[in-house]
């Protein structure tokens, strides 16, 4: 329970001082001391002139900050987390222990491959499992998070065309223009043209429009399936071979693979390959915006072009990095692997918790899974459709788009009933995304809510809505209940404070 | 009968998913999933059964137990990834639920304690590097010196990529991956041939201390860098600048390093700290999130994800990157470290660090045949040479003195054979003695056929 | 940050459902499973027939329902805590992580001693720093807290009185009327009468009338140095002179040695044991009200009283329990030890805390910490003397107590001043005690406190004062900021409700 | 020039000292303690210097590593204080700092957190235990089994005391101790003769399952106990009352017992959770803090601390007892364990370790010369009868085998040498199997010389 008692003066009213606020020239606590030898040895020239004005706190000051700012966070572990794309699942406890143990927190990535056999074989394990759910046949753990994994794939694809010796004829990735933002973005990283192509009436890939896009100098597309409207590409297959006809490739984008675990392998749709972001899928914590972690999962023609290093099992049973970390058997080439995109092998820590996950759902809890969070947001969707209009009105995966237009007409927008949420005790969904629905509200309530919290959840949403009818204009104000309130954006983008400001 | 969840986090009783359908107006979940093609749906995934928590967490353990953690013996492994002290508060503060299970701040009003740790953790950083901008994270090292060059190639309009052979390998190697990307040119060269070849560049990379733990004169490439037009930047180490003249005072235009020395688990190289920053004349180039201080409608001071226009979720294929995730909550660990240590703490592991290396190759250089390899300054790591060659020395220290020994250069520079042993602040005493007394049996063994001949 | 979203329904407004209404009889998670084979083994008669009504729930919810409770506290941790005689000091983190390193807290106390060395040690050199400290001869470590290291006293004392010859004789156990319950309570389990004693002008004992008390049949007396109104005992060694002299023992209640560390030690002042509530002056955290430790200290002659098992040191440097914790060497008769009071060695892991609390204080820190205390509390009283009445007006140690008197005739009492503290951001100081003080307001800052946080301490109070000046009946319903109002302890009392009521 | 502080905690500069002796009025410290007499003032302690937080972490880690933790090898010994599965969010929930470092909750608007939580404790334990009563803790389990006696002798005036002597040794031991107090009259029988010793005692106190994991019935014994005017006390474990009738339900008036196997480390044996639970009608002369549930001026639901008139800060000597600071943490880690495992985790670590028991006595029964010790039936604990007896073989297992086998009886029970085998959950197959083979060496090679003779 956080009470404002610092005693510190603050520039401005706020909730809570910064650090350096807090500080005083000369306290500190004891945390490492020592070494006054070492100056000796580092020549004066070039010696640390500029002031190092780190703030002087005492380890109290410290605990009181930031256990007063983590209080102002809303969480999973506080409440319910209805962000559509974003599957915040429940991330358990036990995954973190793990995680924690020295014999994997305290390991170093240039380690010889004999002291750290368990990491390795964790992560064989991690990728086999991975390629089993996605119906691939090869995996790379080392991309740091789904966009890195889109980038990663975009260098694969290529790689592989200019290994058939169409490197300079392709040009042009598809994209949907339902895409995340990432998709286009990786696209663009990877030199590539982006072409958008629209939506039908049902909330699929227009396949008219596709096929009018695609050509010779097609790379590939970024296919999202579910698609961030929440709906399962209907010609999912006729999709990927009219791409496939033109000598394209089909990346998977798998953040919405949480609906399809043991329901359909992405292999087995035409895929190419597909990231996995194990910190929606697999309930790894998002930890305030990050880590992550995006494991690549791609079909056999693509394996020869996958990062470096691999992960190999000798037939004794012992595992092995392929190039060891450090390619001595290859210092120059990679052969035909685009190289690393990451320093080490991954987010390790990330992908224990994964794997932790993973080995307590079993098969089983895998199909339950998915089958629980398509329940719960078709359950919501049917709470809620007598009193918001649904995008594309066909039954969705295990997430929903609202569009919020009828009310923004009589005067509360998306963004209105987001923070009208906050004031009945949950978390705004996600909105104005994607971007081809207007004042777009996409929810994704995950298997981990229980039925009570779902219907509070679609209480407070018609509560909402009855209120824009009677009275719009008083959702302009919320919220009111939070630690603050609606903050000034604009003039924060057009005079940016990016760092404190100390009194001088 | 009750059938217990086989998730074992799922909330549903067998009556709540039967109320659910009914209310959806279905008879069961297949009834939802029609859209997937049949014969691709419920395929058998070939997965074990799942497991209690108990059973989960002693598998783990028996999977951790066959690694040799840091802890377990003389270590003496660095470079961009430090086995360093992390004080008992950080993982207390950082890892509290209210962080580490908080999403993207894309909701200020309910996000307050995450902007102000990331703002603070801005703050810090800018301070201790000296540099106006620092944004919320990258993904690690590796991909901060990437798209910091990305950065100086749309600065600048040029394809040119010059870097220091010095610079981490492994950050080399990452930067040739992602310049596959826009086609960049990437010249690799000797610090001190960087200058000769810098017409044309968008940037110079160079690192300082280098891979090696050498000094390296950063301004003089800082001008050869802006009179041809490129920009500098400096991949660095936080602990080394405390004690260093920071990269801002040297000159840099960016700033690319690894955060994982301040707080973070070494956990086999992630979930790391990508660090970026750069002169405030560059903010509009800067990949990934940034945060600022503003105020609310009541003039509470308060703080927002700004600069957006920059990022992938409103300018697409524009944006500056593709970066969305980044890695936040270490970006929190390290203002908790850096509050906790101050200036004297952090210069303090700072010292320890140059003071145990350089009294540890003291020690070594004594030993017959073995040399420091640097040919300068180092600041607290150094390059072994000794008879036989840094790898199999390394091997031999493993194999009969349980050593994790430093990282061998053959790996990375052809023809070069030496050990880059990296001292901490975890450093003992012990650790030292057993190195130097395995070091002086090994050197003495594979001398004597020398001897012999 | 809490916003009560759960979807549980409550028996009434409350802030936080319960365990019961937030179960649905099928739910629950996995932990551990297993064992159906085992019935078999169970004879049925015995088996449990009885319903076993533990709510159901699942991880996320018991996490989102203990995290909301967590954050409707006040601690340490969040914000200052001046509570006399309860020395609330910093709880540093390292201590807490240290005694749960598997080496500590994976032990169990009847393993053979060769395997427990480095516990042994622990405790070994724990007794001897407070021997130091308290400059006394010998330490037990088991009692679990100060009460029960008072009891262990006067159970020693009984055995020493009786091992004299003086058992029957000595009856009544002499305890000034400034004395914290426990004295008396201690004194009464060890099945003696109680004397008390009252306090002269200057809040010392008075002595002519302790003198008055003592006779042949004096078990001892129960000294509080510095006493409950933070004030050392000026006639200290008159009074240890007073009581030895009728054959009577001195126990020293060390709750306050926070004020003494290193400026004087009991054993120097004539006491004859004292003990120490680790969980004060050794900054273990309080638990919400336990665990503690409370090492009872003592001299020479009343060594061989102490309880077993004692931990030694053999000449090789070993350590080992005298009785190897199980009294192998003696299993019926204990010599003169009282036997034991807790059934293992006492609270192990508070004192791996305070250990190393201590080891990271050293001399230095030890003599910084009494004198921070002591000038905390004395800075605070010069900010607050023109404000409030002090009960005894002279330099106080680490606490002072100030009487609301003044304040309750103008209709304010202590403890609607306590309560507006919380108003003010702070948790109230101790209220109503000692007893001897009307309108008692007990103040201990401790040595942790930021200098700006003494001063928004002393201004909150300053306000407070000038608020019963002005409309002391604006404070009786205080708190008003708190997570809820002032709560009905009288029907609580009169029908009590002490567990949940279940809906039949 | 800035002195850094001796106590790190401190956050005091010279300069703050400086302003708060001026306020004051004095010019040193030393002004402020002249009432400590001259020649007693700062002694010298003769402590050694201070550490920083990495020294006095590594110094403790040295320790702990001088130690053999359960989890090092197989591991037998149970009892009061038992290994048990601790879910990974115990401790992540209970020892949040808010829990942590909290004051007992004599300010209950601000205490909330704790005083529902306790009373969640009360209300789990009296389901377990089917008792109306149950206070928010003692100490541990020994001086619980002390108090619940103090009860009955309260309640009844009596001052004898009848207890099994199978009841735990180190509970005897402590009750005889607390007994020296009032001088109480105790009397220890086996437990089928306590019926004989029942009269004019105030309580007969027995342990069902017992220290040798015995069965006991309880039942017949409450019938004689209350025909003589005494009340029945039993001590019992609670994952035992998950499987077995509960005290509550044999008809006992107090329970006492360790509350440790609920989720709680076992540190060496403490601080751990003392149970101590009651009919309704003992209620007033319950020992210990109690929570109950009440009202705010708004009807908003809260809890406080109540019926205090039984406690030392109101009664002083007239109090139920001298409890003041409990073990309130570790009944929140209770309430939190109970509401994670829920009746069928609850009842799962209970059944594994009563299967493993009998399936570890049925092995170690077939090997010549071995037998179980236990007359009746037994829940999760057995006495292991061997040649050469249960002492000799304990130690032999450890030095021969590094197994932690049972305790060994000889040590309480002058004449009896068995081994108490004790199986939780946590047991493993590996650890049965070692245990089992070395049995059989060891005895095996015990046997030679009486073959021999
Ligand atoms: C549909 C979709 N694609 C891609 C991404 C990017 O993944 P990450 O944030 O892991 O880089 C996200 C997550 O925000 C997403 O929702
Ligand atoms: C003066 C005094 N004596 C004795 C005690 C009792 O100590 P404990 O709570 O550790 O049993 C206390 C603590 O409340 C106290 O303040």
């Amino acid at each position: 329970m956080r009470l404002p008692e610092s005693g510190a003066a603050t520039a401005a009213p706020a909730l809570e001082p910064l650090l350096i606020e807090l500080q005083r020239e000369g306290r500190g606590g004891r945390h490492v001391r020592g070494g006054e030898e070492a100056m000796a040895h580092i020549p004066r020239d070039v010696q640390r002139t500029a002031p190092l004005r780190l703030p002087e706190l005492t380890e109290p000051q410290v605990v009181r900050h930031f256990t007063h700012l983590s209080e102002l966070n809303y969480s999973v572990d506080t409440g319910m987390y209805p962000l559509g794309s974003c599957t915040m699942k429940y991330n358990p406890k036990v995954n973190d222990r793990a995680a924690a143990l020295p014999g994997f927190a305290e390991i170093h990535p240039a380690q010889p491959d004999e002291t750290i056999q368990g990491a390795l074989e964790l992560l064989y394990e991690t990728e086999r499992i991975l390629a089993k759910v996605t119906g691939m046949d090869a995996v790379s753990l080392q991309p740091a998070a789904g966009a890195q994994a889109e980038f990663t794939a975009i260098l694969m694809f290529k790689a592989y065309h200019a290994s058939r010796g169409e490197g300079a004829q392709r040009r042009r990735v598809i994209v949907p223009d339902s895409a995340h933002g990432t998709n286009p973005a990786s696209a663009a990283m990877g030199g590539y043209d982006v072409t958008t192509v629209k939506s039908d009436a049902r909330g699929n890939i227009d396949l008219g429009a596709l096929k009018a896009a695609l050509g010779p100098d097609v790379v590939g597309l970024m296919l999202t399936n579910p698609n961030t409207l929440g709906l399962f590409e209907e010609r999912v297959r006729a999709v990927c071979d009219a791409v496939h006809a033109v000598g394209g490739l089909v990346y998977g984008d798998g953040a919405n693979m949480n609906a399809l675990l043991g329901l359909a392998r992405p292999g087995d749709l035409g895929l190419d390959c597909i990231h996995i972001n194990v910190h929606k899928t697999f309930s790894t914590p998002h930890g305030a915006g990050g880590p992550g972690a995006g494991p690549l999962c791609v079909r056999s023609h693509l394996e020869p072009f996958l990062p470096k290093p691999r992960i190999l099992r000798d037939a004794d049973g012992t595992y092995f990095r392929d190039t060891a970390g450090t390619d001595r058997r290859d210092p120059v080439g990679l052969g035909s692997s685009i190289g690393r995109v990451h320093a080490s092998s991954g987010n390790f820590g990330v992908l224990v918790r994964a794997y932790t996950y993973m080995r307590t759902l079993g098969e089983e809890g895998m199909v339950q899974t998915s089958e629980d969070a398509i329940l719960a947001a078709n359950y919501l969707l049917a709470r809620l459709r007598g009193r918001y209009q649904v995008a594309y009105d066909r039954t969705p995966m295990h997430e929903f788009v609202l569009t919020a237009a009828p009310q923004k007409k009589k005067g509360a927008s998306a963004l209105d009933i987001a923070k009208a949420l906050i004031d009945e005790g949950f978390h705004p969904s996600s909105v104005y995304f994607p971007l081809i629905v207007p004042e777009a509200m996409m929810i994704e309530p995950t298997e981990t809510e229980p039925k009570e919290t779902l219907d509070a959840f679609a209480d407070a949403l018609i509560r909402i809505a009855d209120r824009v009818d009677t009275d719009a204009a008083s959702l302009h104000d919320a919220p009111r209940s939070a630690p603050i309130r609606r903050l000034d954006e604009v003039s924060a983008a057009r005079k940016p404070v990016l760092r404190w400001q100390r009194p001088t | 009968m009750r059938r217990s969840n086989s998730n074992p986090y799922s909330p549903h009783t067998n009556e709540d998913r039967r109320e659910m359908l009914a209310a959806i107006g279905v008879r069961s979940i297949d009834d939802l999933i029609t859209a997937i093609p049949a014969d691709a749906r419920r395929p058998t995934l070939g997965l074990p059964a799942g497991m209690s928590e108990a059973e989960v967490q002693a598998h783990l353990e028996s999977l951790a137990a066959k690694n040799r953690p840091a802890s377990a013996g003389p270590f003496f492994l660095g470079g961009p990834v430090q086995r360093r002290y992390i004080p008992a508060a950080v993982p207390a503060l950082a890892f509290r639920g209210e962080f580490l299970t908080a999403y993207t701040p894309y909701q200020p009003e309910v996000s307050q304690g995450t902007l102000q740790s990331v703002f603070e953790y801005q703050s810090l950083m800018s301070e201790l590097l000296a540099m106006e901008i620092v944004n919320s994270s990258m993904y690690e090292g590796g991909s901060a010196v990437a798209e910091a060059a990305f950065m100086a190639v749309r600065v600048t309009g040029r394809k040119k990529v010059v870097i220091a052979d010095s610079v981490y390998f492994q950050y080399r190697r990452v930067l040739r991956a992602y310049g596959r990307g826009p086609d960049l040119e990437i010249v690799e060269a000797a610090a001190n041939d960087l200058a000769s070849r810098v017409d044309g560049a968008a940037c110079v990379i160079v690192q300082h201390p280098d891979a090696f733990g050498g000094i390296v004169d950063v301004r003089s490439l800082v001008d050869a860098a802006h009179v041809a037009g490129a920009l500098l930047v400096q991949v660095t180490e936080p602990h080394a600048c405390a004690l260093l003249e920071p990269p801002g005072a040297l000159g840099a235009d960016i700033v690319a390093g690894e955060g994982q020395p301040l707080g973070i688990p070494m956990s086999y190289g992630g979930p790391h700290l990508g660090i970026l920053a750069c002169r405030e004349a560059l903010v509009r180039q800067m990949p990934g999130r940034i945060v600022g201080e503003t105020r609310d409608v009541n003039g509470v001071r308060g703080f927002v994800n700004t600069l957006q226009t920059r990022e992938q979720h409103i300018r697409r294929e524009k944006a500056t990157s593709n970066i969305c995730t980044n890695e936040a909550i270490a970006a929190i660990v390290a203002a908790v470290y850096l509050a906790l240590l101050g200036p004297e703490g952090l210069r303090s592991a700072a010292r320890l660090g140059v003071a145990r290396a350089h009294a540890l190759a003291a020690r070594l250089a004594r030993i017959p045949g073995c040399a420091v390899a640097n040919e300068g300054a180092y600041f607290d790591r150094f390059a072994l040479r000794a008879p036989g060659g840094g790898f199999a020395l390394g091997w031999r220290l493993l194999r009969e003195a349980g050593i994790i020994a430093g990282d061998a250069t053959l790996d990375h520079y052809p023809g070069r054979d030496d050990l880059i042993v990296q001292c901490t602040e975890m450093t003992t005493e012990a650790e030292m003695d057993a190195f130097v007394e395995a070091v002086t049996r090994i050197v003495a063994s594979t001398r004597e056929p020398v001897a012999a001949g």
